[in-house]
């Protein structure tokens, strides 16, 4: 479908297409109990060498998003709509074929756990092999030697020896690094990593933080990290997508979000939780209530039946009228709320930004 | 409420300066996997080793380290779910560790446990009124009002409605159920509870509000706690006085703030190092220290110190005497200053480590 | 590993002695419990009265004389060590370990008597497993790829019918179609391969055919379960995301985890099987070691009884061993 | 030879033709005759094998010193065989001599003794090398030392002498049947000491057991197969009972009786050798005419009777009620139907002295199902109006014997009889189960299901194993209702001096009778079915089931 | 020492609750159970066979009233003259489909002239009564030994699990044929008969469950809400009563309806064979092993008792199958 365009990396608009576009991603999944809203009207543009942070609580839609974008929803009962525009490529309309050849090679994704993303049979240099096997006309000797080199360049000792082990055999940071070496044979130019550090320990969160974020350097690859953690996103990424409720409710640079965000729930979030980084504040201020129903998403603002701030709008608003994700104070900067952009600002510097 | 006479045992009033729990020198060896055909014991795991600690009264130890470390092991030991393999855990002036089930059964109530898994430490099948009410029922309390309206009213402390009484855990989500094991923890007025891990499993947004639900309890209950946890800025927020565990082994504990503003176990400097911290700009002048290799494993731990063979400061700044040391003579505590014991041979505090943690929010 | 195989061995070897001394007991305690000499169920009628000296010989004869502790002991060693059978006349027929005994009534050792069994019964039991494992897994694979299809329900709906049909009920109904109403397949009776294949392949297969529906069910249920929760793990999708095939995903990755419990199932379907093909031998008049374990338990000739249930129990075992060994082999999370 | 043809190729012959008569006389050789059996014989050694249809078989390869004669009249006829004529005896039936013929042959070759008939006979003594067979009557008959066990262990018996070409047998006892034993197939002779070759003595002979008749076995494979051809040693003037004229004869075991039927419809097999033929077939028989020619439907010889067992039912007009409530007509049914059997009025079977076609002491009504009025009397008398419980025996696993439960059961309801069933396997049955006074009495075990037929066709051969009080053992007792009756033990134990007469034996069945413990039902017969192309086919009345003689039946040829 | 649940629901009802929000009704919860229902409501298929298996309940327990309305029962004998159903000679019931008429909905059998339907609807008492008593037999001793074998674990479940194993190894049908066999000898009696049968059957059957019940409450006995109980003083006893039982509740329930069926095919098999449930007793087993005798010349002797057996174990199936899916919540469909 793509190849009826004009030209596929140009925009209706006349704009170039960035590396990568989405574009009112929605992703709904028909259960018996209601349809799954899980993703709902996502739009955001990457392009190559940035690193963007997802962030958002359980269930927010991150996973799903990023599984959208490798075409992964292909076959199973989800109902996918939108575009994803990858290099000029369409990936919701496209086949599986097509997206199949993308995977791996262009895009690569290192997941949340581990242990139960490598195949339990398989050593984990066949593994990595075979990731290079199906992209690269190569005998599996040369694979072999590839996927050795890739062990090697993400740390793992004796790499020649342990290309024969089993993922059992692997510590947890190990086992990750494994998934990056997988995922990176093939010198993708979009990486994707869910969770890459959630089941491991801060000192090797660290460590392998520090590897992403070095080949990245090398391959000069656009990275989505999807995380829970403020932290992580705070050191590792430069644009920031926070997701509520399967939406984007802010989206920025890095910077932005961090010092001048705009939207109660990012705030909710930077004051909920206990900074290492700051005194130690006597009380926390938890976001009162708890994540929404995917089925039943609350009309009006996803985030309205937790926001302390509904009252500061005028009317019924925030209930009845679904905001739109509009620019905020600077460019690249979107908000979803009601509240009037001064009086956003006003509030994070007076109310919020001191109690941090 | 509870009639503090009938319900819970007349506390044996803890001797004077004596702390509420006192644990001395305890260990706790898995017995490792069968090999050999007659059955022979493997090696054993040691997952707390000699390790030594006290809990005042209303007071809160927070306990991090790396996962295996044996924190959970500790803490189960302290609430007697383990019979601890050697060493003594005196409760309100009492020995409890060679206790026999029977004559534990009357510590229990004063010792309680809260889980990590929201999921897993609720009963699928129980409504949450059975849940709240186990406690009673198990150790025969009697209650004023009946079991009902006490438990309904513990629910209602801990911000649940009351009316859920007949509902199950299903039916919640991840905070609330944390909630309804906060309840049952409370419900026969616990002494000490042993948190492990009680927010790790929950969302941020949800995280702040059971922290809070702790604290204002422990004001209200004067209840102490043990609380695990692996994430330094919880710990930091929660406990009176932190301890850091490496491979069964405390490495490190003081104050809060004595740790956390001069930490000066090599381990804790690692591990502080590596937290992240909400700041974009921080982080980016930020300098880690990056452990390398993998941890040991508690069965077969290093000689000397458990912490040598990844420790930055043992590879960097040592000389070979002194990593002789490291690696041959087990490390004996130092009081650095009142109440901040290290088990370092050579402890120092690292120069701009915390600085940067705490200062220079903004450029 | 070899300790492994060791230790298992052992404990095979310990079941199987429980499972012979249980036996033993019970068929050599139980009778005597109305006051019958065992000698009545190894040559039936006995004309003489148990004080004659004809009486007397037999007893003898048998070792039914011995206290019940020799007697075992003599069965026993006779597996392990072996004997000679001698009726005192002719030269004595050398049974070597493992020697199962000899049936007084049929004049024959009861290991040939299961060694000339044995073909039928395995040529029934392969036959009939791969049939089944191919039929199962593949009708089993098809619905797990797409579950609550026409395909799934069609085969799941069928494979339940099938399990509840039983083989003494579906092996007439075939015997009646396609042997006496259809005449399809006229004569039916055995002959070993070796001899006349077509023959061989015209006796075996209503009996593979309905063995196999029956079994082919169970695998397909299970294949479909197992393809099911191995397609949601992880693992699968981390295949996806590296470009690979739907082929490979679903084969290399996908069947070669979901198969692997049923490989320890097959296996020991197939051990217990070679004890219990009784039904089918019966229906199907083979004579396997099925139609001689029912015959001799109908003539309560007790040493075949026993020799059978032992032999069977050892299949059983030695499956049991093979799938631990193999799933050691083919699940390498497995450490031994 | 032996070209099978699937229609058959003559049509004169009609149904039951082969009771009476000789079906296709022919005197064409050659051939093979091919035979079914569902199952193997207990035993192809001569001392050991104790079935009817075996000892059928037996004639076609083994001879004793007497023989029966081919005869289809209702009364088997005996003959010399090896002998020369029917021996001599003493005056009081002790002492009895036998002159063998000349030129008698084994299959190898070697010349059959007076010794190799003394020695088959002192096998039937080692009862613990070989066992099965018919042994007990040998053994109570012919004097030896009290722990004389045969040939193998105490070596020579002296009381049967041999001379260059007789032998003379010493009795302990008057035995005026001698010659009843001597024709059966454990009289036959074996080779002395040297047996069926070295690895084939003792038990093993039945593995190979050598030929003195007109076939001798050519290959053997227990529960397969067994193929006989003709001994060339066999001359046929030494023989006048066997006229033999297949060339081969094969017996193929098969256990599917619907397999054997098909076969024999299809005439690619000539007849089933052991049995009824199987009910599917059965019917086919009777419903189709061109079907039921080449049937025949012979008495067997065989009194299907209830033993009612007086230590259950110690009552004698209890037990009479039973007699009486009975329904024959069904359980004719039960057992098979028409050409099953027909109703018995008393024990003893037409083919045995003592037979009355009238006698029926308990009648049980016209259309034989019962005479309800005389069983309530019965049961007044008995002091039970209301009826009882008790068990019914029968074997299992057996297609008639449910049957014959439930026609019991509910013939028995109708008095107020209530009756269980008891169920034993079919080889502990006649052994340990109802074999064993003891167990009768201690399981309650009131009526049991069984059949009686003489092994030799005299009264005495009929009624000494079941009504004799003297011949009650412990277990293995063929007596089952433990009969112990003086005036019957009078006339059974006279009987051996040969002076009985037929009338004798009436007035035992009479007795019998009166003490109301062998129920009769009916008198066997068995369907067989013959290929149309067998000539020379007859019915062997000599023995019990009426089943044809093979060892002279021909296959015109082909 | 713990109050009983059902008190529970009183307990609190005078209690002065704070709550300003207390409407009166209080919220009853859905159980796990109640919403396994509305799943299992919603399974056309399993509802159906649940309708299968209460009907067959009712024809085995109702079995006198159902035969008496029908006017036939199993014990007249229809075989002889004036009234004979049967041909004399052939034994065969008289007329087309195995003698079907107005009085014999589903024909008489042969030789006795039975009534076929009666035999059947007798025969499912049998076959019910059988695979119940055994499945019962087989979830006392599976459940206790495996609950016991899981829960301590140590020598306990050496022990069991042993004798788990050995019991596993046993060639089961022919240990079976052959006990029936010789302990027939000893005691023939129908009652013993019954016990056997139910006997070989449960106690062969136990190790599966025993096996399914162990590993459950390895994995349960790990929970937290495990430790939590024992961390308030609760005994071996109650965590095994109270907190672990209630969850192997699901898989003991599903066990059951699928072991039900396999408890009917085995006493059918055992019947089959000649050594399972003797007449008078119906049997659909026995029916069947006698219609073997007579398939070709009355197939429908052979197809209605296979039939009967058949649609029964379906039934059985498809409900377990539809129970196991209802309460498990990744099920698919
Ligand atoms: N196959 C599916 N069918 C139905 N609902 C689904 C499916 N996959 C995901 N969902 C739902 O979609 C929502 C978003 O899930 P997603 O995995 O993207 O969350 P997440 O943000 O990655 O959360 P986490 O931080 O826990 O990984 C969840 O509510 C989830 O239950
Ligand atoms: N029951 C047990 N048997 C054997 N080994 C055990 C057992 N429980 C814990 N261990 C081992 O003891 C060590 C300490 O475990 P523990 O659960 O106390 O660690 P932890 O600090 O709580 O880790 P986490 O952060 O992952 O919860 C680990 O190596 C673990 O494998
Ligand atoms: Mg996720
Ligand atoms: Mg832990």
């Amino acid at each position: 479908m793509s190849t009826t365009l004009p030209s596929p990396a140009v925009r209706p608009d006349g704009r170039k297409r960035a590396f990568l576009e989405v574009n009112d991603l929605r992703v709904h999944f028909p259960t018996a109990d209601g349809v799954v809203k899980s993703v709902d009207g996502l739009s955001f543009e990457l392009e190559r060498g940035e690193i963007l942070g997802i962030v958002g609580e359980s269930g927010s839609g991150k996973s799903v998003t990023s599984l959208a974008i490798l075409g992964l929803h292909k076959g199973s009962n989800a109902e996918v709509t939108g575009e994803i525009w990858l290099d000029g490529r369409e990936i919701i309309a496209a086949t599986e074929e097509e997206v199949r050849d993308l995977r791996g090679s262009e895009m690569g994704m290192i997941f949340q756990d581990p242990l139960s993303s490598l195949h339990p049979f398989y050593t984990v240099g066949a593994q990595i092999s075979e990731a290079y096997l199906v992209h690269t006309k190569v005998s599996k000797k040369e694979a072999r030697a590839e996927a050795i080199r890739m062990l090697e360049k993400v740390g793992i000792p004796n790499a020649p020896s342990r290309y024969n082990d089993y993922p059992h055999q692997f510590s947890g940071g190990m086992r990750q690094r494994a998934m990056i070496a997988m995922a990176l044979i093939c010198k993708p130019r979009l990486l994707i990593a869910d969770e890459p550090t959630t089941a491991l320990d801060v000192t090797v969160q660290a460590q392998i933080l520090e590897l992403i974020k070095q080949l990245h350097d090398e391959l000069n690859s656009a990275v989505i990290l999807i995380t829970h953690d403020l932290g992580v996103v705070a050191e590792t990424c430069d644009k920031v997508l926070v997701m509520y409720g399967g939406q984007c409710v802010e989206t920025g640079p890095v910077d932005e979000i961090f010092y001048a965000p705009e939207m109660p729930y990012t705030w909710g979030l930077l004051r909920s939780m206990p900074r290492m980084d700051r005194d130690r504040q006597t009380r926390l201020t938890p976001i009162p209530g708890s994540p929404p129903s995917l089925i039943n998403v609350p009309s009006g603002c996803v985030f309205n039946t937790r926001c302390p701030f509904t009252d500061r709008v005028d009317g019924d608003k925030c209930r009845t009228v679904h905001p739109n994700l509009e620019q905020g104070a600077t460019p690249g900067h979107a908000v979803r709320c009601h509240i009037p952009a001064a009086q956003r600002q006003e509030i994070w510097l007076t109310e919020i930004s001191p109690s941090l | 409420m509870i009639n503090e006479t009938t319900a819970v045992p007349a506390p044996a009033s803890t001797p004077r300066g004596e702390p509420l729990l006192s644990v001395r020198n305890v260990s706790k060896y898995f017995p490792g996997s069968h090999s050999g055909l007659l059955g022979r014991r493997g090696t054993p795991i040691k997952a707390v080793d000699g390790v030594s600690f006290s809990v005042d009264q209303g007071q809160t130890l927070g306990l991090v380290g790396e996962s295996g470390c044996g924190k959970s092991t500790t803490g189960r030991v302290i609430s007697k779910l383990l019979e601890p393999t050697s060493g003594e855990i005196r409760f309100n002036g009492r020995d409890i560790a060679g206790l026999k089930p029977r004559e534990m059964k009357s510590y229990r109530s004063e010792i309680q446990m809260i889980f990590q898994d929201p999921f897993s430490s609720l009963n699928p099948r129980h409504t949450i009124g059975t849940i709240v009410g186990a406690p009673f029922r198990i150790q025969g309390v009697k209650t004023e009002h009946g079991i009902k309206a006490e438990v309904q009213s513990m629910m209602e402390r801990v911000g649940l409605n009351p009316e859920h009484y007949n509902r199950y855990p299903h039916e919640f989500s991840g905070g609330q159920r944390q909630r309804i094991g906060i309840a049952r923890a409370l419900s026969l007025r616990p002494k000490l509870i042993v948190c492990d891990e009680p927010v790790s499993a929950l969302d941020v947004s949800v995280q702040a509000q059971v922290v809070n639900l702790l604290e204002d309890l422990q004001s209200e209950f004067g209840v102490a706690f043990v609380f695990i946890a692996h994430d330094l800025s919880v710990v930091r927020h929660i406990a009176d006085r932190v301890a850091v565990m490496y491979l069964g082994k405390i490495m490190e504990i003081a104050d809060r703030d004595t740790l956390y503003s001069e930490p000066l176990h090599p381990y804790t400097h690692a591990l502080m190092s590596a937290v992240p911290v909400p700041d974009p700009r921080k982080e980016r002048r930020r300098e880690r220290i990056l452990l390398t290799g993998d941890l040991p494993s508690p069965s077969n731990p290093p000689t000397g110190c458990v912490f040598h063979t990844r420790c930055q400061k043992f590879r960097e700044e040592l000389t070979d005497v002194q990593k002789n040391r490291c690696r041959t003579e087990v490390p004996v505590v130092t009081e650095n200053a009142p109440g901040h014991e290290v088990y370092c041979h050579f402890p120092a505090p690292r120069a701009g480590l915390t600085d940067l943690l705490k200062t220079g929010a903004a450029t | 590993m070899v300790r492994f195989i060791t230790f298992r061995l052992l404990g095979a070897i310990v079941v199987v002695w429980i499972v012979s001394v249980v036996t033993f007991l019970i068929f050599q305690v139980v009778p005597t419990l109305t006051d019958t000499s065992p000698v009545y169920y190894y040559i039936g009628k006995v004309p003489f009265p148990p004080d004659s000296i004809q009486f007397k010989a037999l007893v003898h004869r048998f070792g039914f004389d011995l206290p019940l502790y020799a007697q075992y002991w003599h069965f026993l060693s006779g597996i392990l060590l072996g004997q000679n059978i001698t009726d005192g006349v002719s030269t004595p027929i050398v049974c070597p370990a493992p020697c199962f005994g000899y049936s007084f009534r049929q004049n024959e050792l009861v290991g040939t008597m299961i060694l000339n069994a044995a073909p039928v019964s395995i040529s029934l039991l392969v036959g009939a497993a791969i049939l089944w494992l191919v039929g199962g897994v593949a009708v089993g694979t098809l619905s797990a790829l797409k579950p609550g299809s026409f395909v799934d329900r069609v085969g799941m709906t069928s494979s339940l019918a099938a399990v509840s049909l039983p083989i003494f009920f579906t092996g007439p109904l075939l015997l009646l179609i396609f042997e006496y109403t259809l005449g399809w397949l006229p004569d039916t009776s055995y002959a070993p391969i070796t001899e006349d294949p077509a023959q061989w392949l015209r006796s075996m297969i209503l009996p593979w055919v309905s063995l196999a529906f029956l079994f082919a069910a169970l695998y397909a249920r299970l294949t479909r379960s197992n393809m099911i929760e191995t397609m949601g793990e992880d693992y699968i999708r981390t295949a996806r995301a590296k470009g690979l095939g739907r082929r490979t995903v679903v084969v290399k990755h996908g069947l070669r985890a979901a198969l692997t419990p049923i490989v320890t199932i097959f296996g020991i379907d197939v051990g217990t099987l070679i004890g219990s093909t009784i039904i089918t031998e019966t229906v199907f008049n083979l004579r396997g070691i099925g139609y001689l374990s029912i015959k001799s338990i109908q003539s309560l000739d007790l040493p075949v009884i026993l020799g059978v249930t032992i032999i069977a129990a050892v299949a059983l075992v030695v499956a049991n061993l093979i799938v631990d060994i193999l799933y050691a082999v083919i699940d390498p999370r497995v450490t031994v | 030879t032996g070209g099978t043809s699937g229609t058959p190729t003559t049509g004169t012959a009609a149904f039951n033709d082969a009771v009476s008569k000789i079906v296709n006389p022919s005197t064409a050789q050659g051939g093979t005759v091919k035979l079914l059996a569902a199952d193997d014989c207990d035993s192809w050694d001569p001392q050991r094998t104790y079935y009817g249809w075996c000892w059928n078989m037996q004639r076609i390869f083994t001879r004793s010193l007497i023989g029966y004669e081919t005869v289809n009249g209702t009364k088997p006829v005996l003959a010399p065989d090896l002998a020369t004529d029917m021996g001599t005896h003493n005056a009081d039936f002790t002492k009895w001599t036998y002159t063998l013929q000349k030129d008698l042959k084994w299959s190898d070759g070697t010349a059959i003794t007076p010794m190799d008939v003394k020695y088959g006979i002192e096998r039937l003594f080692a009862t613990d090398v070989i066992n099965g067979g018919p042994a007990s009557y040998f053994i109570a008959t012919i004097s030896h030392p009290a722990d004389y066990l045969g040939p193998y262990t105490s070596g020579d018996l002296a009381s049967i002498e041999t001379t260059a070409d007789s032998i003379t047998f010493n009795l302990s006892t008057p035995y005026s049947d001698f010659n009843y034993l001597m024709a059966m197939a454990a009289a036959a002779p074996v080779p002395y000491k040297v047996e069926g070759g070295a690895d084939f003595t003792g038990a093993n002979y039945t593995k190979r057991p050598l030929s003195s008749g007109p076939f001798k076995i050519e290959s053997y494979t227990p529960t397969q197969e067994i193929t006989f051809v003709r001994n060339e040693f066999w001359k046929q003037s030494t023989d006048k009972i066997r006229k033999p004229l297949a060339d081969k004869i094969t017996l193929t075991i098969n256990s599917d009786v619907n397999d054997i039927d098909s076969k024999l419809k299809a005439g690619t097999a000539d007849a089933k050798a052991d049995n009824s033929i199987g009910t599917t077939l059965q019917s086919q028989v009777l419903t189709q005419p061109k079907l039921k020619k080449n049937a025949d439907n012979p008495t067997t010889a065989f009194t299907r009777y209830f033993s009612v067992m007086p230590s259950v039912i110690p009552n004698l007009y209890c037990r009479q009620a039973i007699f009486y409530a009975t329904n024959k007509a069904e359980l004719v049914q039960a057992f098979g139907g028409t050409t099953a059997g027909t109703a018995a009025g008393s024990m003893t079977p037409p083919t045995i002295a003592g037979y009355s076609a009238t006698a029926n002491m308990y009648s049980t009504g016209a259309d034989n199902t019962g005479d309800l009025t005389k069983a309530k009397e019965a049961l007044k008398k008995c002091g039970q109006p209301d009826g009882f419980t008790t068990k019914l025996a029968y074997s299992t696993p057996s297609e008639t014997g449910p049957k014959v439960f439930a026609a019991m059961q509910t013939a028995l309801a109708r008095v107020g009889i209530k009756i269980t069933a008891a169920t034993s396997a079919t080889s502990s049955y006649y052994s340990s189960f109802i074999g064993s006074p003891a167990n009768i009495e201690s399981q309650g075990l009131g009526i049991a299901v069984a059949a009686w037929g003489a092994d030799f066709p005299t009264g005495y051969g009929f009624w000494n194993s079941i009504a004799n009080g003297a011949t009650i053992i412990p277990a293995g007792n063929t007596d089952y209702p433990s009969l112990n009756d003086p005036a019957v033990n009078k006339i059974l134990d006279a009987a051996p001096a040969g002076t009985s007469k037929d009338s004798d034996f009436r007035a035992l069945d009479d007795q019998v009778m009166k003490n109301a413990v062998y129920l009769p039902i009916l008198f066997g017969k068995s369907l067989y079915y013959r290929n149309a192309r067998l000539t020379n086919v007859t019915s062997n009345n000599a023995l019990a089931f009426g089943i044809y003689d093979f060892v002279n039946v021909g296959t015109g040829g082909k | 020492m713990s109050l009983p649940m059902g008190e529970l629901e009183v307990v609190g009802e005078s209690a002065p609750l704070t709550n300003k929000t207390v409407t009166g009704s209080s919220i009853v919860g859905r159980s796990l159970w109640s919403i396994a229902w509305r799943r299992l409501r919603k399974d056309k298929v399993a509802m159906t066979a649940g309708v299968v298996i209460v009907l067959l309940i009712l024809i085995a327990t109702l079995a006198g009233p159902l035969t008496a309305l029908y006017g036939q029962n199993y014990l007249t004998h229809h075989n002889l003259p004036p009234n004979a159903l049967t041909d004399s000679a052939t034994n065969l019931p008289i007329g087309d489909f195995g003698g079907i008429s107005s009085t014999h909905w589903l024909g008489v059998t042969p030789v006795l002239g039975q009534d076929i339907l009666s035999l059947l609807i007798y025969g499912a008492r049998t076959s019910l009564i059988i695979s119940g008593l055994a499945t019962a037999l087989s979830l006392v001793l599976g459940v206790t030994l495996g609950l016991i074998a899981g829960y301590y674990r140590g020598w306990r479940d050496t022990v069991i699990s042993r004798i788990m194993d050995v019991l596993l190894s046993f060639p089961t049908l022919l240990f079976s044929l052959s006990l029936i066999a010789v302990v027939g000898i000893v005691n023939s009696s129908p009652g013993a008969r019954y016990a056997i049968i139910i006997f070989v059957l449960g106690f062969f059957g136990w190790p599966y469950i025993g096996r399914i019940v162990r590993g459950q409450v390895l994995s349960l006995r790990e929970k937290e809400f495990v430790d939590a109980a024992r961390s308030l003083g609760a005994s071996n006893g109650w965590i095994m009563a109270k907190e672990i039982m209630p969850n192997l509740l699901g898989p003991i329930l599903v066990y059951t309806t699928l072991t039900i069926p396999n408890y009917m095919l085995g006493e059918a098999g055992l019947s089959y064979l000649g050594v399972g449930i003797q007449p008078p007793t119906p049997s659909w087993g026995q029916m069947l092993s006698d219609a073997g005798n007579y398939f070709q010349v009355d197939p429908m002797y052979l197809v209605l008792p296979g039939l009967a057996i058949f649609i029964s174990v379906l039934a059985f199936n498809l409900f377990g199958d539809g129970l196991r899916d209802a309460l498990d919540p990744k099920s698919t469909r």
